[in-house]
């Protein structure tokens, strides 16, 4: 199984990479994809998770050909 | 009607809504109240000169995102057509960002609807500015201050 | 800035706002936010179509009256430039009636100032409306809503 | 003593008059300037008064010169 994995902005260049695929072969949370993609054990509490471009957040299970986005918040307007 | 649109290049806002109310469906003797937002870019944040800013987004996401908040404004408001513009990719300092558009038959509600929507857009809509200022330092806006 | 303007032929509110921008005392990167209404002549009103209206005024008063509440409104908020414009004489259905423009630099102030604008309008500016039906009666508008 | 009086919208239509000049001799307030040029002795409470082009009310003297106007409630915007 994998999913497809998005890092914007800020966050992008902390983790040093706009994207990424994630194999794995038991259950994952959000959480857990971040910890196997961004080289961070801690995701910080301002990060905003979404799961096929809604939001969800860091308890939910990914599924596999999900897309599992990162991001600061949001500054638009 | 909804109509969402990223801009990729300049974005004029008084065009966009000209564009919009010459659709066949836009009857403009029916509603009365005509409520606009236009958010535009300063040449100063946070005490510092802006010069130019690039706004990011996550395409696909904030098309969807930016649907999916309109559909629930209008569950609360009586409201005709909505039209949100936003403009993406590098801006300078005095170019239009956004374009909020209501038309209701009634004042308040175009009121309420436009605000509402802007304030649902600020909060949820992913976008994120990096800003660079006058001595070449790039640096990301933090958070979007509550309306 | 605050520019006020009765105007006796077509209002172009687009156009009203672009000419006021254009202005030297406007800085474009400065405000960030413009919140702007229109109001527009509907067809249709308690039930009856109507085909055209006359807008009378108090010549002076009007005028007076719409410079007194625009400063009573920008004590309140932080605003930087306000342009009201409204019809006076005669109109039919589509026609702008009223464009009320705030620029700020922030969105609360804009949007409470341009609401609070045209509540203050409806409640104290000296305009009447005269509406003429389909059936050719004529008849007084006896009162606004609050918004 | 005289002071201008103007009546709008539909007030000019019931009174039959757009506008008067009235002179008198002993001081008069709003609401006598209207008994007296509208040729009715009750003012509804519907009518708003202006002295000058600024708000007023029925009880209020009117000086030698003033511009008195009567109207009903507005409706612009």
């Amino acid at each position: 199984m994998s999913v497809k994995v998005l890092f914007f902005a800020s966050l992008r260049e902390q983790v040093g990479k706009g994207q990424a695929i994630l194999e794995y072969s038991t259950p994952i949370t959000a959480l857990q994809v971040w910890q196997l993609t961004s080289g961070k054990d801690l995701m910080p509490n301002t990060v905003r998770v979404a799961i096929n471009q809604s939001y969800s957040d860091a308890n939910t299970g990914v599924q596999d050909g999900d897309e599992v986005a990162f991001f600061p918040p949001v500054t638009g307007g | 009607m909804i109509q969402i649109q990223l801009q990729p290049k300049v974005l004029d806002p008084f065009k966009a809504i000209q564009i919009f109310q010459s659709q066949p469906e836009f009857k403009a003797a029916h509603y009365g109240a005509n409520a606009i937002f236009i958010g535009t870019m300063r040449d100063f944040n946070e005490g510092d000169d802006v010069v130019a800013m690039h706004l990011e987004h996550y395409a696909g996401m904030t098309e969807r995102q930016l649907q999916a908040l309109t559909l629930k404004v209008l569950e609360q408001y009586p409201v005709e057509h909505v039209l949100i513009e936003h403009r993406v990719g590098d801006i300078v300092p005095a170019d239009p960002i956004v374009v909020v558009a209501v038309w209701s038959a009634h004042r308040k509600s175009a009121f309420a609807a436009c605000r509402e929507l802007m304030e649902a857009l600020k909060r949820e809509a992913p976008f994120w500015k990096h800003e660079v200022l006058s001595n070449g330092t790039k640096r990301w806006v933090e958070h979007n201050t509550a309306g």
